[in-house]
């Protein structure tokens, strides 16, 4: 027999005043399973919680019922209060009679005072059925892993390991340093984006704490937060690392050329390379697709020249696989493909050209020695017309959303052109200028008045060939004319978008991803860097378009989070949970497609004790489970219930009115 | 022999009469017989929209109704104006089937509409239907040696989510067929411009900056002539091109002639047949050229410069 | 004095048992069930903001509105409530990413069940109610009591007369 | 619509190669022209096999007992039948490779009276949707269509409705022989047989079966396939099928066309959603 205690507070006047609290506390006695019913002026000061704490040893309550505020007000106070009287924290139950009775009905005390007793009935008949739970606790592998190794994994890699947190860094190029190191110089303060780059790649690579796994790609991940078991496919590179020097002979004598990617096809690379200069780590792979030794078996040039003998043709990819705790996702962005831009000649017209051509182009390391070009002739070009907004903020053709940057990088394309061609002229088209950020404004200011760039409010609706120029025209939406300019050159301004691979390395790591497959965070503004599932975090563009400091500032906060899991040995987790009864489970599994965390998987259970036959059913994992219930409300057999809402608590509840 | 329904629209029977004779004998020598819908009325181009919708949807509406019962699974349209007309209407209609059967009861009186024929320009019919592979075999007296500036207009390819054919921007369906023909489609930019033809009647200094602009492109672009799809096209272009001389003070002289007209010279029917003498612009210099070797590099900027050879000057 | 006046008055119908009445100041039972995260959160912030509304529902919280199993609201008809509200996080807001989904549909399905075996429409309702519309709350539960002080005491199939 | 000679035909085969270890299928009754299931393990027992527009039970329903689990067994099914066995297949009750299905085209089965039967009047789906062999021709997808005694009694005032309602109810004898005869109620421990679903209350009240009929319905609902075994075995002849074809059009209507099992690995309606689905009847 249940024998609850009930625990009516005043709240001073707040409840007092319009409910007759002694009148509920004598209403409350008649329940039979109430042993001991008191009211209090405050029960939630300490001289209150003593009271608790005292009637629970004098009276051997079995739960305890306080009616006082709302549950998300004083839950955890009066927890800690029957636990420190040696009673189990979840054997207490709140009525909120304050914000669902005193302070909604304040004309009608009767009715008040009547509501009130019933959702102390309620709280007295679902607080029997209450169970003693325990809170969960889930051991820790106090490992990270990042996936990425652009300047957002670079960071959070670098910040997790300086905690002396071991950390594994997986890059699917064959050099960490992703869109970054293309990059020329960096808005808005034009410092070079190498020369701040490349010192964090090497402290990546000479970290103590860092495995940096390049040339490879996550394809599997199983387990659960602090618990995670990742399967790595290193790609055949064709080239032992370890006996390779890096000495770069074999690059040169490599008689196969390809585009080189990397300069986005402007210039060409060999079918063995480095993808730049300044690779971490500065080995080569082969490109298995034009390497003439792997595709027609004849060459073999490299392994001639290669005096240390590192070239290896049999090399095959390999699986390897490592436990973990926390994963942080960083695979960047991709760029939009133009060509539906068929007024600006996209793929007719080789002067027109994308935004990372120029970026490219313009870089001191880059194909043309940092000298912008015309592709079509060799020639310096003179005038510039910049077009921002391709594919960004267009319905009709591209994406709905603004990419965030490239206000900012076309800014400083027309600064770089200036700085590069000297008596060459800008001319920016733009929809809007949104410059917000620390010296952006300036920045852009600088861009129009020092380099005198032109810009101009408004679309261009065609491209089209005069001679040698390429005729843009548009519309001054400020002055209200069509305007014609006769250019050299027209960069569009490319818009950010996910990957195309985002949506099934989402699905690789059960995370969620929205509907242009950036992946989600948990909420948008005070969770944003973690996932719906606990303990896999985002870092950069793979969440959404943004800027370096942006990026650096999400992957840190990324770093701090894993910290944070890895801060002590074992999680501690809420108890209120699913859990399943086997016997009762026939295996369906509809409650595996209903769990929004994949926290359901299935089980071989004997048939009978000691039999052979098997069969399936549900199984929670305790480590992913949220406690939202869907599982147990799809549940037919009632075989899952949720520890705290279970269906009797519930149930309980409904018919104590 | 196939059967096509056909609906010529009023400029067939007028300033278009070149058009239609040579489309029928273009489909005569494709094995198509042109069946037009009997007692067809106005599109309502582009006056009707202005006025009331319903109007608008009820004139071209009831052509549809009447093209159902010819049991044909298409209808080929001649004049982009209708054929723009014609296919919203169907889009319109297919969307909402209430509308349709408001009209067909209360305005219209043919008939129920139910959706069943395909619309298709004739410049997409003989592309998708017909088929490059088959015209070129078709080819009796090839037009090598003459280049021409296929001009789409605005409404054979336009809006896309309407007419569902080719690039709304860079179409290359008219150059395919005319490289089909043994002709050298040039690479012109203006092929989709405005020629101004909604303001052909009340301000036609608009017509006469916007259609100067493309035959001076199109010349710009080495072509011989223009070859058009659209009757309207073709009358502002041609009819309007000595007051465009007069505007722009400097002579051009680019003649304007249908690709069912080369279709059919390429077919090996005689020059006589193609009425030419309905043409305002000489078409006879141009089609000289036929069989004349092409030099190359023929056009400036058609031509491959050499690779920036990015990697040389890097070095 | 003037409750007395009222009762006699006039009388309240059972809109499924047009037979049965009960006295014109009868007050009727609703059992309302709302998601921890943004109902539940919500009718708290109706309390502290003081907006007052009707006292016929009693609250019963639950995670998330796809906890809400049909059986709970069948259950509730078949025990002492005259009407049921289930409310939970907007489309698109559910803490659980997209618990309310799942529940919608079957609301939608149970819904329409009751009313095609006799029970009025307006028995069951459902509303979002997020934790920053307090006054939404408000004007459901008063819209909610309102219909359902129209439909009179729910008779059909409670335990105590079947 | 008569198999008989190429299902004792299949099914003595398969005996003979040793592919089954139990055959389901119809016999016929001793005392009228009716047909009831009947599970054969020995192949001399063939000649019992019968197939017609009698042949109506769905089949399926025997693959939840003991004696065929694990077990490999040939069997025949209508278009219902295969349905449900695609949501037994897709709810993992049943393994594909034990079974050895032979889907027949159906033309329709009789009711007792020698009549269409009601739910073929309505059927969306004549052709198996899952077989190893297949007799017949197939004929298609049929359009969906409103039940008509749905529409009927959803045509009546709320008063009427209710109080037809109640007696039907009324005449439940709470006998359980409907979630016996449906073969997607496979739950190890049904929800109305535990202590905590107090759905019953120990009590044998209109009160609870109301709730234990409405409650069975919802676990049915995105689910029911409309073969009827319930109503055929319902001694107290009660039209269950209104709760469960009102149901399925409410489904239909507002869930793409949600019909249940007619593709392989589509679970009910309630286990997936569309963000698009109806909102306005939500506050």
């Amino acid at each position: 027999m249940a024998r609850v205690g009930v625990f009516v507070c005043f709240c001073g006047a707040n409840i007092a005043d319009f409910v007759d609290v002694p009148a509920v506390v004598e209403e409350v006695k008649k329940i039979r399973e109430v042993k001991y019913a008191v009211y209090y002026k405050y029960m939630c000061s300490d001289p209150g919680q003593q009271i608790i704490k005292d009637a629970i040893a004098q009276y051997r309550l079995t739960s305890v019922v306080v009616a006082a505020c709302s549950p998300r007000m004083h839950e955890k106070t009066f927890r800690r209060a029957v636990s420190e009287a040696g009673l189990n924290p979840y054997l207490l139950e709140i009525a909120n009679i304050r914000e669902h009775s005193s302070w909604v009905h304040q004309k009608n005390k009767k009715a008040a005072t009547e509501k009130a007793g019933d959702l102390i009935r309620m709280a007295v008949a679902k607080s029997i059925a209450n169970e003693q739970l325990h809170e969960i606790s889930v051991p820790v592998t106090k490992r990270a892993l990042v996936i990425g190794g652009g300047i957002a994994g670079i960071q959070a890699a670098l910040d997790i390991a300086d905690a002396h947190i071991p950390v594994v860094l997986v890059e699917r190029s064959p050099s960490i340093g992703g869109r970054m190191a293309q990059l020329d110089e960096t808005f808005p303060t034009l410092d070079c984006s190498q020369c701040i780059l490349t010192p964090k790649m090497v402290d990546v690579a000479s970290h103590p704490y860092i495995e940096l796994i390049p040339y490879s790609e996550v394809i599997g991940l199983e387990g659960y937060v602090g618990n995670y078991k990742a399967k790595i496919k290193k790609k055949a590179s064709y080239v032992n690392f370890s006996l390779c020097t890096g000495c770069g002979a074999c690059t040169q004598k490599c008689p196969v050329k390809v585009p080189n990617e990397f300069n986005m096809g402007i210039d060409k690379r060999k079918a063995i390379y480095t993808p730049f200069p300044q690779a971490v780590p500065n080995k080569p792979v082969i490109d298995a697709e034009h390497c003439n030794m792997l595709l027609k078996g004849k060459c073999g040039i490299c392994s001639k020249v290669c005096e240390k003998g590192a070239i290896d043709y049999t090399m095959k990819d390999e699986v390897i696989e490592r436990e973990i705790g926390a994963v942080v996702v960083a695979t960047g962005y991709d760029l939009w493909d133009p060509k539906p831009y068929e007024e600006y000649g996209v793929g007719r017209f080789k002067d027109v050209i994308t935004s990372l051509e120029f970026e490219r182009m313009v870089s001191a390391s880059g194909p043309t020695g940092g000298l912008p070009i015309r592709p079509s002739d060799g020639k310096v070009p003179k005038t510039v017309v910049f077009i921002k907004c391709i594919g960004s903020r267009d319905e009709a053709k591209g994406i709905e959303y603004c990419s965030k940057i490239c206000c900012m990088y076309t800014a400083k394309h027309a600064i770089l052109l200036h700085h590069k061609v000297h008596d060459s002229r800008a001319y920016v088209f733009y929809m809007d200028v949104r410059a917000a950020g620390k010296g952006y404004e300036e920045f852009v200011k600088r861009a129009q008045v020092e380099t005198g760039t032109t810009y101009l409010r408004g679309r261009v609706s065609k491209i089209y060939k005069m001679g040698d120029k390429l005729m843009v025209r548009g519309e001054d939406a400020q002055l209200g004319q069509v305007v014609e300019i006769e250019a050299d050159m027209v960069v569009l301004a490319t818009a950010i978008i996910p990957y195309k691979t985002n949506p099934a390395l989402a699905r690789l790591l059960g995370i969620s991803y929205d509907k242009y497959g950036y992946l989600s965070e948990a909420h948008p503004k005070l969770r944003p860097v973690e996932t719906a599932k606990a303990g896999i975090f985002l870092a950069g563009c793979t969440q959404a378009p943004k800027d370096i400091p942006d990026t650096v500032a999400q992957a840190s906060a990324c770093a701090a989070k894993v910290c944070g899991i890895f801060s002590g040995d074992a999680l501690k987790k809420d108890p209120m949970i699913s859990v399943v009864n086997p016997d009762y489970c026939s295996g369906c599994q509809n409650c595996v497609q209903v769990c929004p965390y994949q926290a359901i998987t299935t089980e071989e259970i004997p048939i009978t004790r000691g039999s052979k036959e098997t069969r399936t059913v549900a199984k929670i994992n305790e480590g992913v489970c949220q406690g939202c219930g869907s599982c147990a409300a799809v549940c037919r057999s009632m075989a899952i219930s949720l520890k705290g809402f279970t269906d009797s608590q519930i149930i309980n509840e409904i018919v104590s009115i | 022999m196939t059967k096509l329904t056909y609906f010529p629209g009023c400029s067939a029977h007028g300033t278009s009469e070149e058009f239609d004779h040579t489309l029928k004998l273009v489909m005569k020598t494709l094995n198509v017989e042109l069946e037009e819908i009997p007692d067809w009325n106005c599109c309502g181009a582009t006056s009707a929209h202005v006025m009331t919708e319903n109007l608008a949807l009820s004139l071209p509406l009831r052509n549809l109704v009447l093209a159902e019962k010819l049991e044909n699974n298409t209808m080929g349209i001649a004049c982009a104006s209708c054929y723009s007309r014609m296919k919203s209407t169907k889009k319109y209609m297919d969307e909402h089937p209430d509308k349709a059967k408001e009209l067909t009861s209360s305005v219209i009186d043919e008939g129920e509409y139910t959706g069943k024929v395909e619309i298709k320009s004739m410049l997409q019919f003989c592309y998708e239907e017909v088929g490059v592979e088959k015209i070129k075999s078709l080819v009796k007296k090839s037009l090598s040696g003459l280049k021409v500036a296929c001009y789409y207009g605005c409404l054979l390819t336009r809006p896309k989510g309407v007419t569902q054919f080719d690039s709304p921007e860079y179409p290359m369906s008219m150059d395919r067929i005319m490289e089909a023909l043994g002709a050298t489609a040039v690479d012109f930019d203006y092929k989709t411009e405005c020629c101004g033809a909604s303001f052909s009647i009340s301000r036609t200094e608009v017509v006469h900056l916007l259609t100067g602009k493309i035959l001076e492109m199109a010349k710009e672009a080495g072509a011989d002539l223009i070859v058009v799809a659209c009757p309207l096209c073709q009358s502002n272009l041609d009819m309007r091109q000595p007051d465009i001389e007069k505007h722009l003070g400097k002579k051009i002289g680019i003649p304007v002639m249908y690709f069912t007209q080369l279709m059919a010279l390429a077919f090996g029917y005689p020059e006589k047949e193609l009425k030419l003498s309905k043409h305002i612009v000489p078409v006879e210099e141009a089609l000289s050229n036929i069989g004349k070797v092409v030099e190359t590099p023929q056009q400036p900027t058609k031509t491959k410069k050499a690779v920036p050879s990015a990697e040389s000057e890097a070095k | 004095m003037e409750t007395q006046e009222k009762e006699v008055k006039g009388s309240v119908q059972s809109a499924e048992n047009p037979g049965l009445t009960a006295p014109a100041d009868w007050q009727p039972v609703i059992i309302g069930i709302l998601c921890n995260w943004c109902s539940y959160a919500g009718s708290d912030l109706t309390g502290t903001s003081r907006i007052q509304y009707p006292p016929n529902i009693r609250i019963i919280r639950v995670p998330c509105s796809s906890r809400v199993d049909p059986w709970f609201i069948i259950k509730s008809l078949q025990a002492t409530a005259d009407g049921v509200l289930i409310s939970g996080c907007h489309p698109g807001d559910c803490h659980y990413i997209a618990g309310n989904y799942y529940a919608r549909r079957r609301f939608l399905v149970i819904k329409n069940l009751l009313n095609f075996v006799g029970y009025h429409e307006n028995r069951v309702q459902f509303s979002w109610v997020s934790a920053a519309e307090g006054a939404k709350f408000a004007q459901v539960v008063a819209k909610v009591t309102d219909d359902i002080k129209k439909l009179g005491p729910l008779h059909r199939y409670k335990k105590e007369n079947f | 619509m008569n198999y008989t000679k190429q299902i004792q035909d299949i099914a003595s085969k398969l005996f003979t190669e040793g592919k089954i270890d139990i055959f389901i299928g119809y016999q016929q009754n001793s005392f009228d022209d009716n047909q009831v299931p009947v599970l054969i393990t020995d192949p001399a027992e063939i000649p019992k096999l019968v197939f017609s527009d009698k042949s109506v039970f769905n089949l399926t329903n025997y693959l939840k007992f003991e004696h065929t689990k694990n077990k490999r067994v040939g069997l025949v099914v209508k278009g219902c039948d295969s349905r449900s066995l695609n949501l037994l297949l897709t709810e993992k009750q049943v393994k594909r490779e034990n079974l050895y299905v032979i889907g027949v085209c159906c033309e329709g089965v009789t009711d007792d009276n020698g009549a269409k039967a009601k739910n073929c009047e309505v059927c969306v789906m004549p052709d198996p949707v899952v077989y190893d062999e297949i007799l017949g021709n197939p004929s298609g997808k049929k359009p969906y269509r409103v039940d008509p005694d749905v529409a009927e009694v959803a045509k009546m005032p709320l008063v009427e409705r209710a109080d037809y309602f109640e007696e039907i109810f009324q005449n439940c004898i709470r006998c359980n022989a409907c979630r016996h005869s449906c073969p997607l109620c496979y739950c190890s421990k049904c929800c109305i047989d535990q202590e905590t679903s107090t759905l019953y209350n120990g009590s044998n009240t209109v009160s609870s079966a109301v709730h234990a009929l409405l409650t069975w319905s919802m676990h049915l609902a995105g689910r029911c396939v409309d073969c009827r075994n319930c109503e055929k075995a319902c001694p107290s002849h009660l039209p269950l099928h209104l709760l469960h074809k009102q149901n399925e059009k409410v489904i239909f209507e507002n869930f793409q066309e949600h019909l249940s099992g007619m593709i392989a690995d589509d679970r009910g309606a309630f286990y997936k959603y569309n963000q698009k689905d109806p909102d306005d009847f939500i506050m």
